[in-house]
C-alpha cells in the first residue's frame, strides 16, 4: 500500500508545550485514531498535518511532497475543528458549499450535493440558519459536512462526533465509514471514546505529553503495554495482566 | 513729529493699566500691526488682545458676537459688511495693489494690458469675496481687456496668490503690496493700478466698551512709532 | 446598593448622551434656522446647482478611489507586524495631524514641482483643476480610512482565513470572502467617514485648487465665498443642502450596519 | 493558474500600499524639505513655544473630554437598536459633513446667542477664549469618535457580557472588564484620531476663537498666520513640529494596538 | 425537601424552534441530568432557567423568586457553556478569578481560592495562558473552573465533560459530587454520555423536539417507556421487553 502521509522526526514548539519527535505513516484508505489525554497535543499533530504552523522541524509529506510546499488552497486535506470554525457570516447552506463554490461548480450541481450532504447528515432543517443560532451537535455536523463535501483526499477530523447524542454518533459513523470507502479518502482522526476509536478505524495511536507513543492495530488496542503511562490512560490494569 | 501723541501716550501710561482693548485685524497685516499693538502694550501697559483672521470671518465675528473695540481692515471695502457696527473710522496708510511676476520677468509683462497676450496665464482672488480681486476685475474692465485675459483660476485668500507664483502655477498676479516682498516675486514697475491704490482704516466699532483705551489706541496709531512701523513692513503712508 | 449602581451608570451614560444630542442638534438647528429663509433661493441658483454636483461628483470619486487604495493597504500592514510594516503605518497616518491648510500647501508644492509638471504635460493637471479637488479629499482621507479598516482586520480571526484556504479559496477570495464581510461595519463606517468628510472637505482643497466661481466651485468652497461676502443666510442654506445629503447617506449607512441579529441567539435577550 | 492569481492580488496591494506610502512621504518630506531651514528658529521662538503648549494642553483636555462624552453614547447607542437611538446617531453624525467653517460658524453664532451670553456670565467664556479652542475641537472630532467606539461596540459579542453579568458583574462592571477591553484597539484608534485632528484642527477654531498671538495661538493658528503673511517656512517649521509630536503619538498608539498574539495560537501560522 | 428550581408551563419560541409546555423541579443540592437528540432544546432550556431570554411565557422560579425579577449578576446561578464562553482577553487565571474579583474578594484569598480548584481540575499550569491557546479539553476545565470557584447555589453545565478523556471525566465526576455534597449546590447538567449521567445524576430528564418528555430516577432511566422515541432514543429494543 501507498504511503499518503508520512511525519517524520517532527519537532514543534509551541510556548510551554512541543510536540516531541513524531513518526507517522498513514497509508492510502486508512482510517486511524489518534487518542490521548486532553492537552497532550493531538491537536496540535492534526494542524501540523495540515501544515498550519511554520516555526518547526522535522518533516511532513503528503503524497511524497512536503506539506508546506503547496499552498494551502491545493492541498486537498478536508478539516473539521474541534471548535467547529465556522464562518460566522454565512448560513449553514454557505458554509457548507464554500469549498464547492471555490471549484467553481455551476448553481445546480452545488445546490444538489448540498442537500444530499446535508440529508445525510440530519441537517438539511438547518440550511437556512447562521451559525450562532445552531446547536453544538448542529454546528459539529455543519463543519463536518463542510469539509466531507469536497471529498478530500485526506480528511483530519479533530473530535468530530463530540457533541453528538449515541444514535446520531453511530449514524456518523456509519457515514463516515461509507465515505471513507467509496471515496477512497484517508482519514486521521482524535477522539477521547476508546470504543469510537476501535469501531471506527484499523490503527490507533496514543498522544502522551506531545508524544505519539503508540501506534497500534485496532483490535490490540487494550493488549497491555511496555509503557506504563498508556497502561493508565487506557484504564489497563496491572493485576489483571499480572503475568 | 506729533507731540500730541507722545504726550497721550505718557500720561496714559498708568491710567490704562489694567484696562482692555480688543482689537480684529486682517491677517495679511499681522506683521506690522502686531509690532504696534506691542508697542501700545509696552507702554501703557494696556492689557491689549489682537485677534487675527480673514477679513470674512472678522466680519462674522462682528456681525455675531458684537464684541471688540476696533477692526483694522484691508480695505475701506471691507467695511460694508459691518456697516452697522462701525461708530468712527480712520485711515491709516495706503494698500496698494500691485502687479506681480515672477523675478526676472521672463514673459517681458510691463502692465496690465500685456496680460492679455498669449500664454499669460493670470491667477487673481475671486471677484467678490476678496478685495484684491475686486480691484482686479475693476482695473481689467475698466482697460476693456477683461475677457481678454487668460484667468486659470481665482482663490479665496492674498497669500493664496503668492504661492501661485512662487510654486510656477501663473505666470502674473494681482496682489497688495506688501504681499509682494518675496526675492522670487518681481513687481512689475507700471503705473497701471495706481488709481486702484486703497487705505487701510481702523474702524471704531459701536459694540466697544474700553472707550478710554480705544482713544488712547486711535492717537497712538497716528504717532511716529506707529507710522514708522507701517512703512518698515512697505506700506505706504498718507500723504 | 447593586441596583443603586447598575442605574447610575445607565443614567450617567443616558445623561451624557442627552447632552451630546442635544449639543449637536443645536448646531444643526442653528444652520437650519439661518439657512431655511434662503434655501429655495439656493436650490434655484445655477452656480448651487453646479457647486452640488461638483461636490457629488468629486466625493463619489474621491471616496471610491479611498476604499480602493484603503482597503489593500490595510490588508498589507494587518497581516504581517514586521517592522517594515509600523513605520509604513506611521507614515501614512503622520498626516492625521496637518492642517488642512498645510496639506493643501504641501500638494501645491508637490504638484508645482517637477513631478507635478510632467504629471501636467501628461494631460492629468491637478493644481486648480477639479482632479485637485479630489486629490485633495483623497489626501485628507485616506489616513482616517486606512486606520479604521485596519482596526477591523486586526480583530478578524486569522484562523477563519486559514479555514477558508483549506476549502480552496486563494488568498484574494478569502480575502473578499471572509476578511471583508467580517469587517463589513467598518468598512462601511470608513466610507461614510470619507464620503461626509470629502463633502465638507475645502481647507486643503482651497490651497491647492482655490475657488473660480463655476469651474472648482465645490459646496464647501461656495460656502466660503458667501461668508466672504458677508452673505451667511446664503452659506447656511449651502450648509443645510450638505446636511441634507449626508442625513440620506447616513440613512442608507445606518441601515447597513445594525447588528445583524438573525445571526446570533442574542437578539432575544436580556441585557437589562 | 491559481498560484498566479494569488500573486497578482499580493503583488497589486503591495504595490498600492508602497503607493500609498509614497504619497504621504511626500507630503511629509515636502514639509521637512521646506520647514528645517527654520526649524531651530522656530523651536527657540517663544511664541512657537506659546503655541506648542496651548496646542497640547487644549488638546489633551478636548481628547479627554471627547473620549468621556463618545464612550457612555456608543454603549448607550448600541445596546439597544430602537428607533429613537437610530435617530440620536443620525444627529450625531450629521456635523460630520459640515465644513469645519461652518461649523465654527454655528458655534459662533450658538455661543453669541443670549444662551451664550448667560455660560459668559457664569464665567465661561467660549468666543475668543481658550475655551473656545476646546469647544471647537470637541465639536469637530465627537462624531468621528463615536462612530469609531460604536463600529467596535457593535461587534463585541454580548454573550460574554452576558457571561460576566453571570458571574456577578454589574452593568458598569461588565462595561469596563468586557466591553473596553475588547474595543481596546478602536478605542486607542479614536483616541489617535481625536489627538492628531484636535492637534490639526484649526478651520473652526478660527471662526469661533480667531487667532490672539500668545493667548489663543494654538499651532496651525500660528502656521495661518505665517501663511497669511507669506512666511510658507516658518509655517512649515510649525508644521514640522506637529509631524513630530504626532509620530511620537502614533509610536506610543501603535505600540498598544498591534494583535496580541500571544493570545491565541494563530502567531506561527503560515498565512502565505 | 425544597424545591429550589422551579419551571412551570414554560414556552420559548427561537424561530423555527420552540421549547413546548416545559414544567420541571429540581429541589435542593439534588443532581439532574438532561439527555435529548442534538437540537432538541437542551442547551435552550438551560439558558431559559438562567434567565437568558426576555420573550418567553410560563414561569421559572428560583428560590420561589421569578428568574427574570432578580438582576442577572444577583441569581447566583453557575453556568458552563457548551462552547465555553471564556473571556479570550484574560488570562486563564483572570477568567477564573473574575467571578472572585467581583465579590471583592481580597487579593489573598483570590490567588489561594484559584490555586485550589486549578489543582483540583489539573489545569494549574496554563493559568497565565489566553483562552485562544488552551486545547478543548483545557478549555472546558476553564470555563468548570470559573462557574465552581463562585460556589454557586445553582450549576448549570451544558455537556461539561464533552472534550475531557476518560480519566479526567472520571476525576471530574468525583470533583463535581463533592462540590454538590460539601457545598449544597444543586446542579442542572446536560450530557450526551447515558452512563455519565447515571452515574452523576439523581434524576434524569429526557428532552425530545423541545418537550421535556420525561423524568426519571438514574437507576430506572433503561427501564422500558410509554412513549416509543424515548425507547428509540435510550436504544431500548421493543423486542426485548415485548412482553
Ligand atoms: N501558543 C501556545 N502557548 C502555550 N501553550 C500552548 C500554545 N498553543 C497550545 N499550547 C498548549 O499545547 C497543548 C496541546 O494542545 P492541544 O490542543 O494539541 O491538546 P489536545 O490534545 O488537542 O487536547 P484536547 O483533547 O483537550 O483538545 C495544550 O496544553 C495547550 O495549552
Ligand atoms: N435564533 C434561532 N433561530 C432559529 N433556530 C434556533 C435559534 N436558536 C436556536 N435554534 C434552534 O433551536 C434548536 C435547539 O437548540 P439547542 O442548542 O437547545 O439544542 P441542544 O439540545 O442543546 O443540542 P446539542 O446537543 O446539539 O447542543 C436547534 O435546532 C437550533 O437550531
Ligand atoms: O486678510 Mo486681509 O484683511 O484680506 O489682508
Ligand atoms: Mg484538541
Ligand atoms: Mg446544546
Amino acid at each position: 500500500m501507498k504511503k499518503l502521509i508520512e511525519v517524520e522526526n517532527f519537532y514543534m514548539n509551541l510556548g510551554s508545550f512541543s510536540l516531541k519527535n513524531i513518526n507517522l505513516d498513514i497509508y492510502e484508505n486508512e482510517i486511524v485514531a489518534i487518542l490521548g489525554k486532553t492537552g497532550s497535543g493531538k491537536t496540535v499533530l492534526l494542524e501540523s498535518i495540515a501544515g498550519f504552523y511554520k516555526n518547526c522541524c522535522g518533516s511532513i509529506k503528503i503524497d511524497s511532497k512536503k506539506v508546506s510546499d503547496t499552498p494551502i488552497e491545493n492541498r486537498n486535506i478536508g478539516f473539521v475543528y474541534q471548535d467547529f470554525g465556522l464562518f460566522p457570516h454565512m448560513s449553514v447552506f454557505d458554509n457548507i458549499s464554500y469549498g464547492l463554490k471555490m471549484q467553481k461548480k455551476d448553481k445546480m450541481f452545488i445546490r444538489e450535493t448540498v442537500k444530499k450532504i446535508s440529508e445525510t447528515l440530519s441537517i438539511s432543517n438547518i440550511l437556512h440558519q447562521y451559525p450562532g443560532t445552531l446547536s453544538g451537535g448542529e454546528k459539529q455536523r455543519t463543519a463536518l459536512a463542510r469539509a466531507l463535501v469536497l471529498k478530500p483526499k485526506i480528511l483530519l477530523m479533530d473530535e468530530p462526533f463530540s457533541a453528538l447524542d449515541p444514535i446520531t454518533k453511530e449514524k456518523m459513523y456509519v457515514q463516515i465509514k461509507e465515505i471513507n470507502k467509496i471515496f477512497r479518502c484517508t482519514i486521521l482522526f482524535v477522539t477521547h471514546d476508546f470504543n469510537e476509536a476501535q469501531i471506527m478505524a484499523n490503527r490507533i495511536g496514543i498522544m502522551i505529553n506531545g508524544e505519539l507513543r503508540r501506534i497500534r492495530k485496532s483490535i490490540n488496542l487494550f493488549e497491555k503495554y511496555k509503557d506504563d503511562e498508556i497502561n493508565k490512560f487506557l484504564g489497563i490494569r496491572e493485576e489483571l495482566y499480572s503475568d | 513729529e506729533n507731540p500730541n501723541a507722545k504726550e497721550t501716550l505718557q500720561d496714559a501710561s498708568e491710567n490704562l493699566k489694567g484696562k482692555n482693548l480688543s482689537i480684529y485685524c486682517g491677517a495679511g497685516m499681522t506683521k506690522p500691526f502686531e509690532e504696534i499693538a506691542n508697542k501700545f502694550k509696552e507702554k501703557t501697559k494696556c492689557n491689549i488682545e489682537v485677534t487675527y483672521a480673514n477679513a470674512a470671518q472678522i466680519q462674522t465675528q462682528i456681525n455675531t458676537s458684537k464684541e471688540g473695540d476696533l477692526f483694522i481692515a484691508g480695505s475701506a471695502d471691507e467695511l460694508k459688511a459691518v456697516e452697522k457696527m462701525v461708530s468712527d473710522r480712520k485711515d491709516l496708510v495706503k494698500h496698494i495693489p500691485i502687479l506681480a511676476v515672477k523675478s526676472g520677468n521672463p514673459l517681458q509683462i510691463t502692465g496690465i494690458n500685456d496680460l492679455t497676450k498669449k500664454d499669460v496665464e493670470v491667477i487673481l482672488g475671486d471677484y467678490e469675496a476678496t478685495p484684491i480681486g475686486k480691484i482686479a476685475k475693476k482695473a481689467l474692465t475698466d482697460a476693456s481687456i477683461f475677457e481678454k485675459v487668460n484667468v486659470v483660476a481665482t482663490t479665496s485668500t492674498a497669500p493664496e496668490l503668492i504661492n501661485a507664483i512662487l510654486n510656477d502655477q501663473s505666470d502674473a498676479i494681482i496682489v497688495w503690496k506688501e504681499n509682494a516682498k518675496n526675492p522670487k516675486i518681481e513687481i512689475v514697475d507700471t503705473k497701471d493700478l495706481d488709481s486702484y491704490i486703497k487705505t487701510i482704516p481702523a474702524a471704531s466699532l459701536t459694540c466697544s466698551d474700553n472707550k478710554e483705551s480705544l482713544d488712547t489706541f486711535l492717537k497712538f496709531l497716528d504717532s511716529d512709532i506707529a507710522k514708522n512701523i507701517w512703512s518698515n513692513y512697505g506700506y505706504e503712508l498718507l500723504n | 446598593m447593586k441596583n443603586k449602581k447598575i442605574n447610575l451608570f445607565e443614567v450617567i451614560s443616558y445623561i451624557i448622551t442627552i447632552m451630546v444630542v442635544i449639543f449637536m442638534s443645536l448646531i444643526v438647528l442653528t444652520i437650519l434656522v439661518e439657512g431655511i429663509p434662503y434655501l429655495s433661493n439656493s436650490f434655484a441658483s445655477r452656480e448651487v446647482q453646479f457647486s452640488i454636483k461638483l461636490s457629488l461628483f468629486t466625493t463619489s470619486i474621491s471616496t471610491f478611489i479611498c476604499m480602493i487604495l484603503a482597503i489593500p493597504t490595510s490588508y498589507i500592514l494587518t497581516r504581517e507586524s514586521n517592522t517594515l510594516n509600523k513605520y509604513m503605518q506611521i507614515i501614512i497616518e503622520l498626516p492625521l495631524c496637518l492642517p488642512y491648510l498645510v496639506l493643501g500647501l504641501s500638494l501645491l508644492i508637490l504638484f508645482s514641482s517637477n513631478f507635478g509638471k510632467s504629471l501636467k504635460e501628461m494631460g492629468l493637471k491637478v493644481v486648480y483643476s477639479q482632479l485637485g479637488i479630489i486629490i485633495a479629499q483623497i489626501s485628507v482621507n485616506i489616513p482616517y480610512a486606512i486606520r479604521f479598516i485596519r482596526t477591523a482586520f486586526l480583530e478578524v480571526d486569522s484562523r477563519l482565513e486559514f479555514i477558508a484556504s483549506t476549502l480552496g479559496a486563494s488568498k484574494w477570495i478569502r480575502f473578499l470572502t471572509i476578511t471583508i464581510p467580517l469587517s463589513k461595519n467598518a468598512i462601511i463606517g470608513a466610507m461614510i467617514l470619507t464620503w461626509s468628510r470629502g463633502l465638507g472637505e475645502f481647507g486643503a482643497t482651497l490651497m491647492l485648487v482655490g475657488v473660480t466661481r463655476m469651474k472648482t466651485e465645490t459646496l464647501p468652497a461656495s460656502i466660503y465665498l458667501n461668508v466672504a461676502t458677508g452673505d451667511i443666510g446664503v452659506s447656511m442654506a449651502s450648509a443645510l443642502i450638505l446636511l441634507l445629503i449626508s442625513s440620506i447617506s447616513l440613512f442608507i449607512a445606518n441601515y447597513f450596519t445594525n447588528k445583524n441579529s438573525n445571526r446570533n441567539r442574542m437578539k432575544d435577550v436580556y441585557t437589562k
